[in-house]
């Protein structure tokens, strides 16, 4: 037999024997004739190990990563440096191959490991109590809005428009079976209208949620948002970016009673969208009915220092229909990533990388803006990542824009357009610890070059793309 | 003299260590970290006064070799399927090949961006798409998306999609059913996709019970969840049956796929009548379990529910040609674009407002990570390969229920029936009345013998409840070892239940105050 | 009760387990590796009769997750560097950043053959050039080969350049002279390259007997090998003076680079008058030891030297023009040998027949992948860090003596002296004489502290010797737990020194028979 | 302080004053002034990770690896792949980390595996005692010269001209310090030529040294050569390939007294030709005089099985000047990765891999001798690699030819001119179960047409090289 099995012919005489049947497919007995297959699964014959080997590198190769490529595409994940310790620790067999710790007197290991990660994003957020990670940025948005409705029992959340487009949309969907609607607060000059959040507000209104920074970089008053929602009574989630924490207001410092996000900038690979993880914290008041796995200290019979899986009486293995969450697997081992990331970025690291994002992102902003065909879509201020307005022919324009980049070895960023009619000529450029000042200005001057071949090439009628 | 020497020495370095935290450990001022120089021109002010935080998060500072050290010490406080039997029912834990993360780290896969456009990361739509086909046989269901995070992810899918499709017709269903043995997450999603949950009884069989079912199923009912071969280890002989009594009233019927590891080429869920499956790719296709993730939960479905699907999904296009002109070939990144015919590209379309998608799940196109190691196992493994894979599992399961049906089948029965699928239950009932230790005490005896217990508790419809999955990767002198270790903590327990009540032992802490841990929650340190 | 309890529980899974090898697990017919279909037409006989083998070796027959499971089981039966504090003397046992396995394993460093066109191992050259560059700056003599595979095929390379080099001069050498304190590798070597070892005896201080050197050395002196600072973890302070005796009659100078890592930034070899250092990248620049191995030991001479080094070694050329004519862009891989003017080559002329070099000391070009790990630590510590590790291995070195000296100096007195460098050598015998335990006994309790004991019975001019190197990477809390278990195990013999004498009590086996190991040597499994 | 080290300002100021230091300085008092460097060392700044990373990564780009083209290229080294398992087993750090067993308590996992990997090669070779691994090959060549010199006291060494070159330098190199005279035995017809060596053979020789398959990938009756040596009391050192030896009669089967060789074939990667680990094996009676490493089992104090390093009284440790070689660090991480190798490979794959390289072999050695202006360098039986004459202008023409190969993606092999002055015109084509028959058949494509190309450039009077 193939693959990973072991049963030699002798093995399986003697186990037959054992159960008393004359071959394997005996054992299929139990499957009615209407159901069954009756023919081979129709999937190409089984490959030796380097043949598959070769074939998913072959499959590697055609495609452009961020080692191939001067990268400042962001817009939801980043291109940050994984340090070799994170790689190491979490190939770990005794990291990588257990599953959740049921047996804690066996996972020490993985219960210590989310204490620690929930007290690192506890301290990142401000926030007293986080679980040990959900599945990712997005969808934790739309988890917290069921903690919301599971709080207050309201049916309508406000989403600013400085959300995650692939947030909101989540939210979306899983609003519908909680039963509740989702409106829209809009942006005034890139950060959430105060004068619209208000009028939206009124005291139906389970929760807003908003963005720090927001989708296009700019850094959101967050405490007066807050205070606006808590005068309705209506909760305040934030998605926050873990990496600008070390230099912007902590969420739960400014009233935030939910604060998500995504965690791949924190020791995760991109891997074209997951897996990483997304975390949760809260104020205390809502531990009970936050969803997923929380480790809690405790002691063993000896009196020793121990860890559990603790307050599952929230959680669908116990109490099933009456959950607060669905989620079973999650992501722990991206927490792991996380918490082995935190650590040795450090107290004075998170600082560190946040002040260099930020003069980065200034001064690439800066640069850009000073570009023939090239903007500021906004003045506001902006860490990480920032929005400019290219002259050319929206979306379309854009992308070719993108295309000349991409023919000098540089992606300069998202179109903005593909989520903001509103921006269709808007380019959204992300700024890592891994851009350097000359990798800035050498995007500077193949966006130059791009928009002004765009604008020629318009000019000329042609908008003939890359291949001119 | 001997005695006092071994406790003055304590057991090993492992045992000895008390637990300190990475915050208890380094020293203000430690560092790994070293950020590169700024060089650009520093501004001040550029976070407006009060948006700038005055006190930083208080993370560990440690060196570098203060982190690995602490972190190799923890992870040896684990237990894991790389160093002994892992029978954990309903979450096959089988062999990860190491291949599959070679491969995953590969660059070209690891550090690809999910919003890289199409044209320049079609290695991994055409890999998204061929396991997309891959999974539409196995499944025997037309169509696929890939998006779901993990079992319970495809099982909110699934229900939403429920809810979709009856909307589109103007429906307004309020139950889904779902039999006792249910796992947890299939009540805990229905109650999230606002339905209410709506039990079905067994029968003697540990089948679905026929006649609880016709009488439950009426036209406010959008879906039966159905776990087949269910987390009894039985295949329903009814699933026909219930297909057309759950179809007749016009509601959906939705497979939970955690175990089609049990069935692969013998049967498939779409054979069967369901409209929606869901795969855990970690179970079933084997993965890394990583202490609880990650994992995947993509999902399979008829073309009566296709149109809802989640977006975006791969699909395969004529050769691309950008706005007509062909791309440059300097611009293709060493003409990896210009290979091959079918170019393959993300739609977005159906995501749009108007159309029938229930929009998205989560963020960017799935766990991309998760779907390389999966296509390498279905890459390595071939139709033939996963044929085996079901057959071993079972064989494996049937040959450790056997031999403890032969050696303890008075203390711990099989729950219902003489055979089983890829795992089966046992009930600790009679070993609880006539030996008096419970199946959690057997469970942490286990501990002691170096393995991992099988899941305890589970299925709730049995009492004490056991649920044994070996895997097809384990070989027949583990399976020997596992009976021999219960046969033997029975026997001792014949001796003295109280060894068993204490156990464990030998490992780096002992039972644990779970009650204390939850009634004064500490959920982080306190720094 | 709990005692029987726990003995028959067993202690932790790991020692439970009773060793088993690889050949005693596996069945008939299991097998991990599928090979390749054959794909070409199949011939008969290709190979003679009685050329082919009959019967073929028996290895192993285990499926892909035993030989994981088995492995990794194994591996949890060692002590490892990552787990704990491990202050082997004179072996710099320092922590080995991942980074450099990282970027080891890129497929451009990994998977490079060493025949491979020097056109098209521009990168590799290039980096063994750049090391060459910073070794020879580092010793301070201007000439550097890589090539040799540790620091005691340094010794042979440095020995038998020293032969060519009098031999070129028509003379015949028959002495090399070691001091007392040598490492055993030093006089192996000597017997190796055919000369006779002449031993120097130390002075009170611990340092070369100046006068028996000068009485020792004579025109039948070929060389005068020596570790500064000393295996005793003293800096020679004669060094200058020993250079001037030894050069005088002619003989060269050999430095055993081993402890180099101690006054990096602040002395080198070639100042104090060394001919011919060797390096030990595996210590002084980190590198796992991988359980003995590898390592690698490249050698810096002077201009005198230079004429005989080993072949090939790695030069710096005017742009490459392959007959005249510039390479095809499309030829050269994507233009990796269009850029940059310096081009790098392997420079084989002189190890032909008509040169003077010894030749080679093995295949290829030497630990290639030891120099990219040496090379990245270079980069990421830079001028500045090294100097840090000299002296922060040298602060640790002098905490933990100076903490010693004051709570058990009396038992565990230092060999010479006050300070040290980066190592220190105590005396176990007083401790022998009044509390009754030997060294070795004092070393097996440390390992029921979780801890690797220093190098026991080396050097051998110190009784009972006790050879401590901390390493810069270490952390005050690990070196004060270090002082603290010596402390407390001291006191506990003091009690009862039957315990250090029965140690270790936690470890996977205890004291195992070396003699009988050696009387019936058991080197193979009979199968 | 930078890079690794942790000692805070805090940790300074204590433990200088435990010492009773006022600074670092002091503690380098002991140095005199005269040998001081006094300056800087001159090297560039560290770097962080991330920068050190993207530097060795340009190096690496800059390399065309096996897995950047189609590679023929052997002569000594090979391109096979190296299954998952060994990786992930040699990362451990629990087998990367510690050093030589000294501490035999807390070392059985090293032991054991030294053991295991004793018995595997034991069985490979044929001969009963393995030490637990050596360098590499050439050198482990000049260390059994050694063995036989300490075994009988005679001066003289025979060394077949099949041998690989680099062997062939090495032991001559290393013969100066024994002592040790070493004369080439010719080939005839790509076999050592018996005749020859009957010749040279007289009683003072120590030993004759061979190669199986021999340095042109021919086979060589060892069992003859032995019989003929062992007439003069002279010792067979045989250097086989380990990868052959499922097919090819074991050489301890055949006479051989001393049987080692290269290793990295075994797992190991090709590392521009390091680290990797050479084996050695012998008859019994050498025993007690082999170098390096030997793992012995034992039982510990409670009766338990285990391992201890033994015979140790032959190493420098312990016997110094009269040690039976020098060797102390020597390849433990790489022999693990051996043993795992074998054991993955198995009792079957062992054999099956040999024969699938056989039959390569000869496909590719008839479909290559098929091509216009390349004809077979012989006719004898040959396994994994063999060599082809070009009907080109000696050594510069088959570089050149290489060079025209490399531009069609393919390594067509060494050029054997390179060490065989008699075969100037010869080309060495290595196989492996990589190398499939699909790139066989482009091997042939390739190289038709580059020496097509070659001979016409040369015809033209040109041999321009590639540029043409
Ligand atoms: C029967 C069954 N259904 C659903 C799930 C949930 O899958 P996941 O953990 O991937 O969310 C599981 C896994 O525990 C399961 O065993
Ligand atoms: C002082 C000294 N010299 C030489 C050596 C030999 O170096 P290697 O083990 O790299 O051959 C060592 C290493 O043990 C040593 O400590």
């Amino acid at each position: 037999m193939a693959g990973y099995t072991s049963v030699t012919p002798e093995d399986l005489e003697h186990m037959l024997a054992t159960i008393g049947v004359g071959s394997v497919e005996e054992l299929f007995d139990a499957i009615p004739a209407g159901v069954r297959l009756g023919r081979p699964i129709d999937l190409p014959p089984g490959e030796p190990e380097q043949a598959v080997y070769a074939e998913l590198r072959r499959l590697a190769a055609r495609n452009v990563s961020a080692e191939d490529e001067i990268t400042f595409l962001g817009a939801g994940m980043y291109d940050h440096y994984v340090p070799a310790v994170v790689d190491m620790l979490m190939s770990r067999s005794e990291f990588l191959t257990p599953y959740t710790p049921y047996q804690p007197e066996v996972s020490q290991g993985g219960l210590q490991v989310m204490f620690e990660y929930q007290t690192a994003i506890s301290e990142l957020t401000g926030l007293p109590v986080s679980n040990a990670s959900v599945y990712e940025g997005p969808s934790a948005v739309g988890a917290a809005a069921y903690l919301a409705k599971l709080a207050n029992k309201r049916t309508r959340v406000l989403v600013s428009r400085g959300v995650h487009p692939h947030s909101r949309a989540t939210l979306e969907t899983l609003a519908v079976g909680y039963g509740t609607s989702v409106d829209e607060v809009g942006l005034d000059d890139a950060v959430t209208d105060p004068a619209a959040l208000r009028k939206a507000l009124s005291d139906d209104v389970s929760a807003i949620v908003i963005q720090q920074p927001n989708f296009l970089g700019s850094i959101e008053d967050v405490a007066a948002l807050s205070e606006a929602a808590h005068e309705h009574g209506a909760l305040v989630i934030c998605a926050a970016d873990p990496l600008t924490l070390g230099v912007l207001e902590a969420p739960g410092h400014q009233g935030v009673d939910v604060c998500v996000g995504e965690g791949q900038s924190l020791g995760n690979r991109l891997d074209f969208g997951g897996p990483s993880f997304g975390f949760f914290a809260a104020t205390e008041k809502h531990l009970r009915s936050m969803p997923g796995r929380i480790a809690g200290e405790t002691t063993d019979a000896d009196g020793r220092r121990g860890f559990v899986l603790t307050l599952q009486t929230r959680e669908q293995h116990i109490r099933r229909e009456k959950a607060t969450s669905n989620i079973c697997t999650s992501q722990a081992l991206n927490a792991l990533g996380g918490v082995v990331y935190l650590s040795w970025l450090g107290r004075h690291g998170i600082v560190d990388i946040g002040e260099l994002m930020l003069q980065r992102t200034h001064y690439a902003r800066e640069t850009l803006a000073a570009l023939d065909g090239v903007s500021k879509l906004h003045d506001r201020p902006v860490v990480r990542e920032f929005a400019v307005k290219l002259d050319v022919d929206g979306v379309a324009g854009v992308e070719r824009v993108l295309d000349r980049c991409a023919v000098g070895g540089v992606n300069a960023g998202y179109a903005l357009g593909r989520s903001y009619e509103e921006h269709a000529d808007g380019l959204l450029v992300a700024i890592t610890e891994q851009r350097s000042r000359e990798d800035i200005d050498r995007l500077a001057e193949v966006l130059g070059t791009a928009v002004a071949a765009e604008r020629a090439a318009a000019g000329a009628g042609a908008g003939a793309g890359v291949a001119s | 003299m001997t005695i006092a020497a071994t406790t003055q020495a304590g057991s090993t370095p492992q045992q000895r260590e008390h637990a300190t935290t990475i915050f208890e450990k380094g020293s203000p001022g430690r560092r790994a970290f070293r950020a590169p120089a700024l060089d650009v021109p520093p501004v001040d002010g550029l976070i407006p006064q009060g948006l700038r935080r005055a006190d930083p998060p208080r993370l560990p500072e440690a060196s570098e070799p203060e982190i690995v050290r602490h972190y190799v010490n923890l992870s040896k406080r684990n237990f894991d399927l790389d160093s002994g039997f892992y029978p954990l029912g309903s979450c096959t834990m089988k062999h990860n090949p190491r291949l599959h993360e070679r491969v995953a780290a590969l660059s070209g896969h690891a550090r690809l961006h999910p919003l890289q456009s199409p044209r320049r990361a079609q290695g991994a739509l055409e890999l998204m798409y061929n396991l997309q086909e891959s999974l539409a046989e196995i499944a025997g269901l037309p169509h696929v998306s890939l998006q779901p995070s993990a079992g319970s992810h495809g099982e909110l899918a699934g229900v939403l999609l429920t809810r979709a499709y009856h909307a589109d017709r103007g429906e307004q269903r309020t139950k889904v059913l779902t039999p006792d043995s249910a796992h947890g997450t299939n009540p805990a999603t229905v109650t999230m996709a606002g339905y209410e949950v709506v039990k079905v009884a067994l029968d003697a069989a540990g089948g679905v019970d026929l006649d609880d079912l016709r009488a439950k199923t009426d036209e406010n009912v959008a879906c039966l969840m159905l776990t087949n071969p269910s987390t009894l280890g039985i295949f329903d002989p009814n699933v026909e049956e219930m297909a057309r009594v759950v179809h007749e009233v016009g509601a959906t019927l939705y497979y939970d796929g955690a175990n089609l590891n049990a069935i692969m080429g013998y049967s498939r869920p779409g054979d069967m009548g369901f409209d929606i499956v869901h795969f855990n790719l970690h179970k079933t296709f084997t993965q890394p379990h990583g202490g609880g993730g990650p994992g995947a939960g993509p999902i399979a479905v008829s073309d009566r529910i296709e149109p809802y699907l989640p977006r975006p999904q791969v699909v395969r296009r004529p050769p691309w040609a950008p706005n007509g002109a062909p791309a440059s070939s300097e611009g293709e990144a060493n003409g990896r674009l210009v290979g091959g015919p079918p170019v393959y590209d993300l739609d977005e379309e159906r995501g749009g407002r108007d159309s029938k998608s229930i929009g998205k799940l989560r963020g960017f196109q799935g766990n991309y990570g998760v779907f390389v190691r999966t296509y390498a196992y279905i890459r390595s493994l071939g139709a033939e390969g996963l044929k085996d894979v079901s057959e071993v599992a079972v064989l494996n399961a049937n040959y450790v229920l056997a031999r403890l049906r032969a050696e303890v089948g008075d203390k711990l029965p099989l729950a219902f029936g003489e055979r089983c699928m890829h795992e089966f239950v046992l009930s600790g009932a009679p070993m609880k009345k006539e030996l008096g230790i419970r199946t959690l005490d057997l469970a942490k005896r286990l501990l002691d013998h170096g393995m991992h217990p099988p899941t305890v508790y589970f299925p709730l419809v049995v009492d004490e409840a056991l649920l044994v999955e070996p895997t097809e990767t384990e070989t027949r002198a583990t399976l020997d070892a596992f009976v021999d270790a219960i046969v033997s903590i029975l026997a001792e327990a014949e001796e003295n239940p109280q060894i068993a009540r204490n156990a464990p032992y030998g490992t780096p802490v002992r039972r644990l105050d779970e009650a204390g841990a939850a009634k004064r929650p500490r959920v982080r340190q306190t720094l």
